[in-house]
This record gives C-alpha cells, structure tokens and sequence, in this order.
C-alpha cells in the first residue's frame, strides 16, 4: 500500500480522466424519495460530474457489476446429433468509482466465498479481475451498523481508496494501475498533518454510529435458536419478495435455467440471482419444499448471512449496510431480528433464574 | 340508388359474411341485390360490448387513462392520451413540453407499427392472392422482412417514449411519469435512419400492385391544430368546409345507433364521413414532410382523393412522414433538459374533450370529474365508428359497380372484403 | 423436426378472442426480430385476425377475453371440445380483466346509458375458467411476448411450463427501480406474479397487479404495510380491483 | 494528457488466479471444466418399473472416459442440453470404467425429457461430485445396506463395492423396502447377490400385490428377520426424508454408533460445486459436504432429516 494525499480538484481531473477512458459507474440521484431524501443509484458516469461525490448510500449494492442479476453461463449450439458448447469467462474492464468501505469488504468476503471454495468461479474472478474499484469513506447513517459486523474500515480489495480529510483526499493506492495513473496528477506524500487528519476522520466516522447490533456468539446463538418462535414472528411479516437479497451486497445465491433459442437451433444456460425468501427456493421435484414457511425461509436469510455456511469457513457474511432493512417494505431489519432472537434469549434466562429448582 | 338500366346486368347477387378476416374484431357483411337493384348492403359489427363508459364511472382521474387504454390493444396509446387530455383540460392542467414531444413520438411510433401491421400482414395478402401473411414469408422474403423492420421500429418508438407499446405505462395526466432515456433516443435515431431502406422496398411492392378503380364522393374529417401533421388536439375540420373547436366534438359525430350493430354511426354534411389516414391526406396535404409528399406524387395521390382503397397508400405515406418527423423530435429531445415531466395537480371538477388522431382516424374522449378528481361521467367515439356509415354505403356501391362490370360472385367478394379491410377497421375498439 | 433424439412438432393452434381489446393477440406479431422464428413453431390452424383460412384441427386454442354474451359461452365450449390444450391467454381470460369493473353496475343501468332505447344483450363478465376448463394461464394486460415465446417453445419442445413463482418486487430489484412506496405510492408488486420484467414500475407508474397474484402472497402483510405508511385504502381497494384478479383475497383487504 | 494512459486493460482470468488448490476432479487439464460437461451416449435403456428407468452411459471422448473415475456415493450433474441439468447418483461400480449406469426416476422437467430419448442420444455429465461412502473404513466389518425406493439408486454402487471385495466384509444385508412390489428396482441382480456374492436381501411391500408373495409392511418391520453385531457393523440408509428419522433412531437404539450410520441425502441443487445455495441442510452444502453424510453429522445438523 503506498498513501498519498491530493487536492480534491486535483482528483476530479483524475476521475475525469478515468471516466472518459473506461466505462465507468459511480453514485448518482435518481430520484428524491416522499420524506424529501435523495435516492442514489450505481449508474453510468463519464465525467466527474456525474458522480454525487457526497452521497449518502446507494440502494442497490454494487454487487451486480460482478453477480449479474441475470448471466449467461454457456451456450449450445446444436447439429444434428451433435452440440457445441460454448463459455466465455471474459468480461469488460469497468471502472466503479465511489464504493463505501462496507461495500469493499462485502467484495472481499464474495471472494472468499467465490475465489476459495472447492470450485472457485471463474465468470466471478474475470469480473473482479476487470474491475477497477475506488472507494470512498463517508460518515454513516443512523441505521447502518458495519461497525458492529467490524467493516466500516477496509485495507484490501480496492484499487485505490479516498479519506476524505477536508480540502483534500487522503490515498490509500493498492494497485501498481492506479498508481501508475496517479503519477500524471499532482500528488504528494503526506505530512504529519495529514496523518493527524486521517486520524481524526477516522475517529469522526468511528464516533459517529447510532446503531449497534450485539453480534457476540451470534453464531452459536442462531444454531440454539432455530426453532426460536421469533422465525415464525417476523415470518409473518415477510412478502416473500426477495428485495432483501436482490439489494443486499453479500447475497449471491442464485439459480440455473436452461432454455432452447426460439428456432430450436441452440440453447443457454443462464444464471439467475435467486433468493432464499422466495416460496420455491428449496422446492424439489414431486412438489416437497423443505422450507415451507415464511419463517423457515427468513431464518434461512439470517442463518446463512449472520452464522456464515461451510463454504465460508462458517464466517458472518452481512457486512451492516442495512440495505435489506431499508428496502424491505415489510419493516423487517437485521437489528431488529437480531435483538428480538437476543432478548428471547435473555427472556429464558429470567425463567430460568426464577425456577423454584434453582432457589 | 338504382343501377344503371341494362338487361344483362339485371341479376340477383347476395353476399353474406360472418365474421370477416383480417380485422381486428368481429363483424359481418351483407348484400342483396335483386333483379339488378340494390336492396341493402349492411356492414353490421357483432362485437360484445364491454361498457367502458360506465366503468370509468367513480375511479380516480389518476387511474383512468390506464383503464382506457385498454379499450383497443392497436391504439392503446392513443386511448390513453385522449383521456389524458380530455382529464387535463378538465382540471386545468398545463403538462410540460418534453411531455407534450415525448407523446407525439410516442404516437408516431403507434401509427407506425399500426399501420405496418395492417398494410403488410392484413392488406398485403389481398393482392398476393393468398390467405395470410404467412406464405410471403417465403414468396417475399424482402417486403416481410421489411415491413417487419418498419413495424418493430413503431414499436421501439412507442416503447422508448412511452415505457411499453401496447397499453403504455408512463403516459400519465400532468405529463410523464418517467422521462425516456437519452441513450435510448439516440439509438432510437440510429434506428430510424437504418430503417428508411426499409420503406423504400415497401414503395416499391406497393407500387407494382394495381389498386382498384373506385370512387365515391364523401367528406372527409380530421384535427388540424396549425403547426404539426396532426396528432394531439386542434380544431376539428372536413374537406366540405366544416371547422370546429375540439369541445364540440358532439355536432361533428351526430352519433346514432342501428339495432343490427353494437358499433354506433356518425354523420355530419352529408349521410357519412370518414376520418383516418385518407381523411388527414385529404384535408392536411400542405403539412405533410417534403419527403412524404415527393412519394405520394409518384402514386398519383393527390388531395382531395375519393377512392378509399388509396386509405393503404396515405398510410405508407404517413409512415414516411413520421420517420422524418420522429427523427426531428428525438432530436429536439435530445436537445433538452430532460427533467420537468409533470406538472402536479389537485383534483378539480370540469369537463372537456379530449381529441387525438389515432391511426385509423380522430378519437374523441369526453371526461367530467368531480371535486375529488374522479370522472363522473365520460364519452368516447372511435373513429371507426365515424367510418361505419361510410363502409356500407361504399359496400353497395362497390358492388353495384362490381355487378355492372360482369365481375363474378367471387371477385365481387373479394372487392367487398378488401373495400372494408382498406379502412383497416378497428372493431372492438369501435364497441368499447 | 429431429434433432439429438428429440422429435419437435411444430404447434397446432388456434386463436379466438372474446370480449377484449384484442392487445394480446396483437403481441404474437410482436418481438419482431424472432417473429418468423417464432411462427415457424406453429402451425396455425385458425387465427381470424390474421389468416383468412380456418381449420378445425388445432389441439392449442389460445383463449383472448373474457366471456359477457350467451353466444361466447357456446363458441367456447365448441372450442374447449377440439382443444387438447386450452389456454386462458391473457388477464381478462385469466381473471376476467378490466372488463370485469362492469359487473360493479347493474346490467340495465348500464344498457341505458351507452345504448339509449336500444336491446343490448349482455351479461355480468366471467373468466374462462368460470365456463370451460382451463389447462394453462398466461397473465398479462397485455401478455408478456417473451414469456409467450419461451412457453410455446416449452410446449413444442415438451419442456415443463411453468409462469414465475416470485413477485413482481423482485424483478424491480433487478431493474434499479426506486420503490415506489418510498415515493409515496401504493404498489402491487410484493403480491403480483412476476415475469412482466416490472416494466410499469420501471415506466414510473404502480403495478395494478395483471399477471395475478403471486406464489401464496401475504396479504395481511401487505394490507398492513400499506396502513402503516398512511396510504389511502381506497387507492388500494381500486388498484386490487383493477385487473378483478385477487378475488380470493378480498376479506383481507382494509 | 496523454489519452490512452486510462484505460484499464483487459486482463484474462488463469489458473494461478486461484489461491486454494482445485479440486481438479478427473484431473482434467483446464480448471474451467467444471461448467463444461463430457459428451456421453447412451448405449442402453433397462425400463424398470413404471417410473424408473436404467441408462448405461458411455463417455464418448477415449481421453475423458480413461480419466474419468468415481468413488461410491457420489453423484454427477447430468445435462440434456435446452432442459437443464439435474444431480444423479452414480448407480455402477466404480470398477467399470468403461460404462456409466443411472437408475432415473421420471420427476418432472429434465428427467422427462430424458424419458423421451432412445439408445444413441447424447447426453453431457460434469462432476462427479460430493462426497462419498467410505467403503476402506467400513471393511472387516459386517454392512448393513437399508434402502427405500429410489434410495436403492445411490446404494447401488456401494454395493457393487462390497460384492467386488466381498472377502474383506463379514456379514453383509440388504434391507429394501417399497410401497407397492412392482416398484421393486432391480429385481434381475437378486439372485446374483445372493447367490454368488451371499449378500442377504430382505424386502417388503407396504401394500400387498396380486401375486406377491413377499412381506408386508414398514421397513422397519425387517428388522426382526436379522440379528445385528451392534460393535461390528456399519450401515448405509437412503431413502425418502421421513425413512431416515425412524431407522436411524432404530439403529442407534439398537446401540450402532451414530458415525458409522451413513445417510445420502437429497435437496434441491442448481450448481453441485457448493455456490447457489440450494441445497443447504443448516449451514453445510449437500452437494460438496454431503450428499454422503455420517448421521452424527447430520442428526446436529438443522432441517437434514
Ligand atoms: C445428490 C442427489 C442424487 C440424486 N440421485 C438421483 C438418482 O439417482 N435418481 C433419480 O431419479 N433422482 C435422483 N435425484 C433426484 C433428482 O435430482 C430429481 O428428481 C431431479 O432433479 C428432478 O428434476 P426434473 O427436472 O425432472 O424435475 P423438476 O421438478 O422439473 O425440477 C426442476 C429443477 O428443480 C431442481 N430439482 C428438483 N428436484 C430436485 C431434487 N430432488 N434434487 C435436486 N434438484 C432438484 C433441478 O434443478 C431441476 O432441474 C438425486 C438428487 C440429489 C440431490
Ligand atoms: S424480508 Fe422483507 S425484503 Fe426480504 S423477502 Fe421478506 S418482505 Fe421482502
Ligand atoms: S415499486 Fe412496486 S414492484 Fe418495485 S419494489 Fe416497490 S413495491 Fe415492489
Ligand atoms: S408491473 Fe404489474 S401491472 Fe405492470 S405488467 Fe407487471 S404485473 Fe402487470
């Protein structure tokens, strides 16, 4: 990692040239929401100022840039007897300005789960591969909570990482690109002062979270839960809709559709991003769902992101962006969800205690 | 009417349709001739009516436009912005300039894609000689191909300014509830020049084919609102001299009902009119694009024409007026801040018209809401119901001409059947 | 067709519409660059609006509409006894469609004003289901041409055919959209069957629900919500009746 | 500034991208195979019952086919393409490496259309995947085989193993048990096995036939017919979701301890390499920790059984 400091008008010439050269996206408005509060999107950018460099947050992660929400995964073309198939791990250079530093390490933990397992996937690395990522820090929202999951500080999985430290951005630059690019700008080693700056951001940013999640044990705390009536509670709740996983920058499960090209000639394989909220998600052959709830398949959402699966050597995946608990219209969140399976907890305790046993 | 008093041509002739093919929507024909004489000729639509002037009764102006869009699935956009216009008019309500383009183009794209369809899959057959457009897709391979170029790209059109083709989703009272896509305009525009060749090839198979001689002396009505070919609103105005404003609607349909029709009639000078692709030729000549008018010469189309099988032809040659005129739009959209889309509203009573010019001729929505912004009572005429009257008299004179020519049973019906098809009647829609 | 041990043949089908706008038939001759693909799949026996030639060997029927005269209650069943497969081929078929917001007024009332004087025959409007059998539903105000083609490709192929099971929201997701309940309106895309790609939401304007109720909805849930951000329940009783296709779920709402 | 400084080059992906070491099944030469199937055709279809049919499939590529190897209890994704891919357990022996053998039961989309083929259609298979019985550990010990309907399937191999190294096992049973006796798989092989190989097969019907002249009732009611070594035997259980729960407990009763209880489980599974999530019985994959699981394992695990 090399650190630089440079004047903020002195980076939007950077990214003014950055952006011209690539297709790039970054953070933009796209509407302003019935409360009066900017909605901002990942979108196409091409110029510095197409990017909202204050934004706040995005609603959608930037998780599709790298997990389509629809891919093609192979495609037949068939003769006779006969079939070709045909795969293409390629994939576009991009440049995605703006990331959050929740966002990064929602990136480093999909490597994790997509670079390091038994099968790592190759349509996932040609993308991150090809993905010049620039983050951005910026102070939280009331409901974010990526302090509590430990990710509202970042050192890899980026290119090139912005404090920002008043007049000027603090550079974290962790790719020989972007320092190469770098070099044709005006930039310079940072004082003490700077360093003193980044610090106190740092600490501003640290300071500044309203929300906590009590993430202790929760591991072990959802395995003792399973059967927890607070699954069915907030099941009921739930629409079964999916917004949840779609926005969420961690959620990648996903399912696999073949279909025939319309004159019969060939067919793809396509890949789609799935969620385990909805009804058919764990439905086999014959009609049996093994999870025929609403509750089932909630909990399954927050076994799967708060416990962590094998693959992920059982590490918590959400990262605390608390995208899910915006979008989803039904008010359900993970603090909230959390909380409630903690106090369920803590309720048996006081029962226990007051057992005439224990006296 | 009397035929002309020749002992050959004193036969009897009798013509019963149900159900004629290659429209939109069910209706029959029926000639008796006897002893030479005409004694009827009835273009009669069975279709089932669904109400929709009752149905809009008490629901949210908001709402309304996307419930009259589905009075035809052809000219979906055109029904929605009728009502949206007879609902702006009524509660006083300005919508901005970039609604105002984006809508035109979205009914240039309407227009477009309707008349393709109706000229390459429904017309097309009658003089190729086959049952469908199916065989040509193999006989002509060039025209299909080419009329299907023009028909995706009205499609594109409507669905890029409006959000989707058929019943279009963004066409909202106040304005647009979503501004088209720059990126789109421009491919649009790469579009639209790519596709000119296309109509060039249908020119040309249009131009080999041998339209019948026929012609009789009617009038013509259309809008005319003085800057653009007509579209969206403007006095209403007949080729035997007629003007009136928009809210007036009513003294230009004088509409009435024929118990063997659930479609109503319209009048006006004479004891039928006609509205549609021939009727705008015929009364708006001077505003047609230089293009479109250098392609009507070489038909020999010239206002005021009285033969409606040349209805086919004024709708090639509108398709090339709009190819111009759509790129001209895009453009001038693509010229602007793409951000004021609505005006907002507060409910309102009033009443007014709504007129626009659907592919097959004016459509009149009449609207009056209440306080609360809910339409209370409302009025449609569609304009195939302003050609009813006219396709059955033209149904007996045809034949009447037909009979005196010695043409045989079968070339009569054929004529009869195309005569109706030239006005490209739109059935359900006219029942609604 | 024979291709790697499959036999494919090529569709016997026919089209009729009902009571409708026609729209959804419009959209066969839709999607244009794989229309001539498309109509390769099909051998069409009888298409009124499109073909003058009628046969009555078909084993698809494709059903437009819904029925609201005694006479299409009698071409349907005819239909329904050729037909192999009948198909309720759009949201009035399906749910009887907007056409079913008469039934809100009494038939003479309604007579009286759109045919003053006149004899009307006409009766309250019925789904297809509610005369014949229906063996498949494609929903959609109007049907959705790309579903259309993957299911007719599915049925001469001999693949399953199924229609999405998640709703609406969940393809809005996918389009970047912002929700519109964050902008203040009611939407009924949690409880709508997916598979339109979202395109009113995506056009700006709520999901009227078309495509029918999703794979076991929440409606209590959504009812609540609704009521939990102040909307107004009468925009919703409007937006559930639009398309009459949530019938069942009417004791939920307000 | 110089223009074309910016741009970001287009970089390949290659095979030291991956950090972990590849479970390169097949030890196939490009890591990227995993999405691509072999060609397979199909020599021969065995109809054998109403609803399952046996294919024999043979990779049609020499190279592939000499490589290609599996271990009993694993499973391979099996493409029809323009249908899709379903997860099929391997039901020959793994010593024959010229053919492989299906036992499928027509369920729905794929394997419908898979019903639909004749002998010399091509089909593609990738894996083989998941994990495996272990067939050393269970040797010099007497095996108990317990199947319920299609369960037979995934017990098939195991059982090729067994009769193959028949010297090194004591006592080995079959217990099979079906709804009606026409659903019995496999039939033709009975003799076989219990002649020449002396594995005993005990089956049953929970409803009785015309003509059958077998038992009647649950499969648990076989347990009677056998005396079981509790210290020396290991037993294999497949069959549908409810069978698990009540022969398990049965066994464990009978005081076998519960990591020499193998289960092969089954769940919804869109990729077989651990990625879509479909398959997940509390947070393991039943495609890359299972479908072969201990029943320790699995009795601690959430929703398995
Ligand atoms: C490890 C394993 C081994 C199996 N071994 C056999 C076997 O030897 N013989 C046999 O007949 N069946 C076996 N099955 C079950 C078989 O995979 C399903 O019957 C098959 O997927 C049904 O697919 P379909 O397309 O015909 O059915 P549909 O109901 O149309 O299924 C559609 C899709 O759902 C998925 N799906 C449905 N059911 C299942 C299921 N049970 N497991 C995984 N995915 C499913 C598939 O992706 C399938 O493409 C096995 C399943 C697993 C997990
Ligand atoms: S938790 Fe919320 S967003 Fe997720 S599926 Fe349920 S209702 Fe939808
Ligand atoms: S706009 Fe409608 S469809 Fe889209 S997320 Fe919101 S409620 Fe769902
Ligand atoms: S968004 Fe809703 S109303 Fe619009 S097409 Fe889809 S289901 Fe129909």
């Amino acid at each position: 990692m090399i650190y630089k400091v440079i004047a903020k008008s002195e980076f939007k010439r950077f990214t003014d040239a950055l952006l011209r050269d690539n297709t790039s996206f970054g953070p933009r408005q796209v509407d302003t929401d019935s409360r009066g509060k900017a909605v901002y999107q990942f979108l196409p950018v091409t110029s510095s100022d197409d990017v909202a460099f204050n934004y706040t947050v995005t609603a959608s992660s930037a998780k599709h840039f790298f997990l389509p929400f629809r891919e093609e995964l192979s495609r037949f073309v068939f003769q006779d007897q006969e079939w070709d198939q045909q795969i293409n791990y390629e994939a576009d250079p991009i440049v995605l300005i703006g990331l959050r530093a929740c966002d990064i390490s929602a990136l480093n933990i999909l490597d994790d789960v997509l670079l390091k397992g038994h099968f790592p996937s190759p349509y996932y690395l040609a993308k991150r591969k090809n993905t010049f990522v620039i983050g951005l820090d910026h102070l939280p929202l009331p409901d974010c909570f990526c302090k509590s999951m430990s990710h509202h500080t970042i050192s890899t999985g980026f290119n090139l990482f912005c404090s920002d430290i008043g007049e000027d951005y603090y550079l974290s630059i962790n790719s020989s690109k972007a320092f190469n690019f770098l070099k044709e700008f005006d930039t310079r080693d940072p004082l003490d002062d700077d360093n003193c700056r980044l610090v106190e951001r740092r600490k501003i940013i640290s300071d500044s979270f309203l929300s906590e999640v009590d993430v202790t044990a929760l591991p072990s705390i959802l395995d003792i839960e399973f059967d927890s009536p607070v699954w069915e509670k907030w099941g009921n709740k739930c629409l079964n809709c999916g917004t949840c996983a779609m926005v969420c920058p961690t959620c990648y499960c996903y399912s696999v559709e073949e279909s025939f090209a319309t004159n019969l000639k060939g067919a793809t394989r396509q890949k789609k991003l799935y969620s385990c909220n909805l009804v058919d998600f764990a439905e086999v052959a014959g009609g049996h769902n093994f999870r025929p709830k609403n509750g089932d398949r909630l909990k399954y959402r927050y076994y799967h992101q708060h416990r962590g699966f094998a693959e992920n050597a059982n590490q918590q995946i959400c990262v605390g962006c608390n995208r899910c608990g915006r979008a989803c219209l039904a008010g359900i969140n993970p603090k909230d969800v959390i909380n409630d399976l903690r106090m369920e907890k803590e309720s048996c305790l006081t029962n226990i205690s007051s057992s005439p046993d224990r006296i | 009417m009397h035929l002309k008093d020749s002992a050959t041509m004193k036969r009897d002739y009798s013509l019963d349709i149900r159900h004629l093919t290659r429209v939109e929507g069910h209706a029959n024909i029926s000639i008796t001739v006897k002893d030479g004489k005409l004694l009827d000729a009835r273009w009669a639509i069975v279709e089932t009516p669904r109400f929709f002037e009752v149905m809009v009764k008490g629901m949210s102006a908001e709402r309304v436009p996307f419930l009259t869009s589905r009075i035809c699935g052809i000219c979906s956009i055109s029904h929605a912005l009728a009502s949206i216009r007879a609902l702006e008019r009524a509660m006083k309500i300005e919508p901005p300039v970039v609604a105002e383009k984006t809508r035109l183009l979205a009914m240039h794209g309407e227009t477009l894609q309707s008349h393709a369809l109706h000229l390459f899959f429904l017309v097309a057959p009658d003089f190729t000689g086959t049952a469908s457009v199916l065989p040509l897709i193999t006989s002509h391979p060039d025209l299909i191909k080419a009329g299907l170029r023009i028909k995706e790209l009205g499609n594109e059109i409507s669905t890029v300014s409006a959000g989707r083709c058929t019943h279009p989703v963004s066409l909202v009272v106040g304005g647009l509830s979503k501004a088209p896509d720059k990126q789109q305009l421009l491919q649009l525009r790469t579009m639209i020049q790519e596709s000119k060749p296309a109509l060039d090839t249908a020119c040309s198979f249009f131009r080999t084919l041998k339209i019948p001689e026929f012609k009789r002396e009617t009038e013509f009505i259309s809008l005319s609102n003085g800057s653009s070919y007509p579209s969206i609103g403007g006095s209403i105005i007949s080729t035997d001299g007629v003007k009136q404003d928009e809210n007036e609607y009513l003294l230009m349909t004088n509409e009435y009902s024929r118990d063997f029709s659930t479609s109503k009639f319209t009048r006006l000078s004479r004891e039928s009119s006609v509205a549609g692709a021939l009727a705008r030729f015929n009364n708006n000549y001077d505003r047609l694009h230089p293009k479109a008018k250098e392609v009507a010469a070489s038909f020999d189309l010239q206002a005021v024409c009285h033969n409606p099988f040349m209805n086919n032809i004024a709708q090639l040659i509108e398709c090339i007026h709009i190819l111009e005129d759509a790129g001209e739009m895009i453009d001038s959209l693509l010229d602007m801040e793409l951000r004021e889309i609505r005006t907002p509203y507060s409910p309102k009573a009033g009443s007014a018209t709504g007129a626009v010019e659907a592919p097959r001729g004016i459509l009149y929505h009449h609207m009056e809401t209440s306080d609360e912004g809910k339409v209370v009572r409302a009025d449609c005429i569609i304009p195939t119901t302003q050609n009813n009257a006219n396709i059955g008299y033209d149904l007996g004179a045809i034949a009447e001409q037909a009979l005196q020519e010695g043409k045989n049973d079968k070339e009569i019906e054929k004529l009869c059947e195309m005569v109706v098809r030239s006005y490209d009647p739109c059935i359900s829609c006219s029942v609604h | 067709m024979k291709h790697r041990g499959f036999t494919f043949e090529k569709l016997k089908i026919a089209s009729f519409d009902f009571t409708c706008c026609e729209g959804c038939q419009l959209q066969l001759a839709n999607r244009e660059s794989t229309l001539i693909d498309f109509l390769e799949l099909l051998d069409i026996k009888n298409f009124r609006e499109l073909s003058s030639e009628q046969f009555d060997d078909y084993d698809i029927a494709l059903i437009e509409g819904s029925i609201s005269r005694q006479d299409e209650v009698e071409r349907l069943q005819a239909i329904r006894r050729q037909a192999k497969t009948l198909v309720a081929f759009g949201s009035c078929a399906c749910f009887g469609g907007v056409n079913s917001l008469k039934n809100k007024f009494s038939l003479k009332e309604l007579v009286a004003e759109v045919y003053p004087g006149m004899k009307v025959e006409t009766m309250p409007v019925k789904k297809i289901s509610d005369v014949v059998k229906v063996d498949l539903s494609i929903p959609g105000c109007p049907v959705n041409k790309e579903e259309v083609e993957r299911i007719m490709v599915n049925l001469a192929t001999g693949s399953l055919v199924t229609l999405p099971k998640h709703p609406v929201c969940f393809e809005c997701k996918a389009q970047l959209n912002t929700c519109l309940f964050e902008l203040g309106e009611i939407c009924l895309g949690p409880i709508t069957r997916g598979g339109c790609n979202a395109v009113c939401t995506t056009g700006k304007t709520p999901c009227l629900g078309c495509r029918g109720p999703s794979e076991e909805i929440n409606m209590p849930a959504f009812v609540e919500l609704v009521k939990a951000r102040e909307l107004s329940l009468d925009d919703l009783q409007e937006k559930i009746a639009f398309y009459n296709a949530f019938e069942g779920f009417s004791n939920h709402e307000a | 500034m110089p223009d074309k400084h910016f741009v970001i080059p287009r970089q390949d992906i290659n095979r030291e991208d991956f950090t972990s070491s590849i479970p390169d099944f097949n030890r196939r030469s490009e890591f990227m195979k995993t999405d691509m199937g072999h060609k397979c055709i199909i020599t021969n279809i065995v109809r054998l019952t109403e609803q399952e049919k046996l294919f024999k499939l043979r990779i049609i590529d020499p190279h592939e086919r000499g490589i290609f190897r599996f271990k009993p209890g694993q499973f391979l994704m099996l493409e029809l393409p323009g249908f899709g891919d379903v997860p099929i357990s391997i039901s020959s022996s793994n010593s024959n490496h010229e053919f492989l053998e299906l036992c499928i039961r027509k369920a729905g989309h794929v394997t419908s259309a898979l019903f639909t083929l004749d002998e010399g259609a091509h089909v593609a298979i990738r894996g083989p995947f998941g994990s495996s019985f272990p067939m050393d550990e269970m040797a010099g010990n007497n095996v108990l085989l317990i199947a319920g309907g299609l369960g037979f399937a995934p017990l098939r191999a195991p059982l090729f193993w067994i009769s193959e190294h028949r010297e090194r096992f004591l006592n080995v049973a079959v217990l099979y048990g079906v709804k009606e006796p026409s659903q019995l798989l496999f039939t033709y092989q009975f003799d076989e096995w219990e002649k020449i190989n002396h594995i005993t097969l005990h089956t049953i019907a929970e409803h009785a036939e015309a003509g059958w002249r077998g038992k009647n009732g649950m499969i648990t009611d076989l347990f009677q017919d056998i005396s079981i070594d509790s210290e020396h035997t290991y037993a294999i259980v497949c069959g549908p979701p409810v069978m698990f729960k009540v022969v398990c407990s049965y066994l464990d009763n009978l005081g076998i301890p519960m990591n020499r209880m193998f289960v092969s489980l089954e769940r919804r599974m869109h990729c077989g390499m651990g990625k879509c999530c479909r398959c997940m019985v509390g947070s393991t994959f039943t495609c890359v920790d299972g479908p072969v699981f201990d029943y320790w394992s699995v009795m601690n695990l959430k929703e398995a059984i």
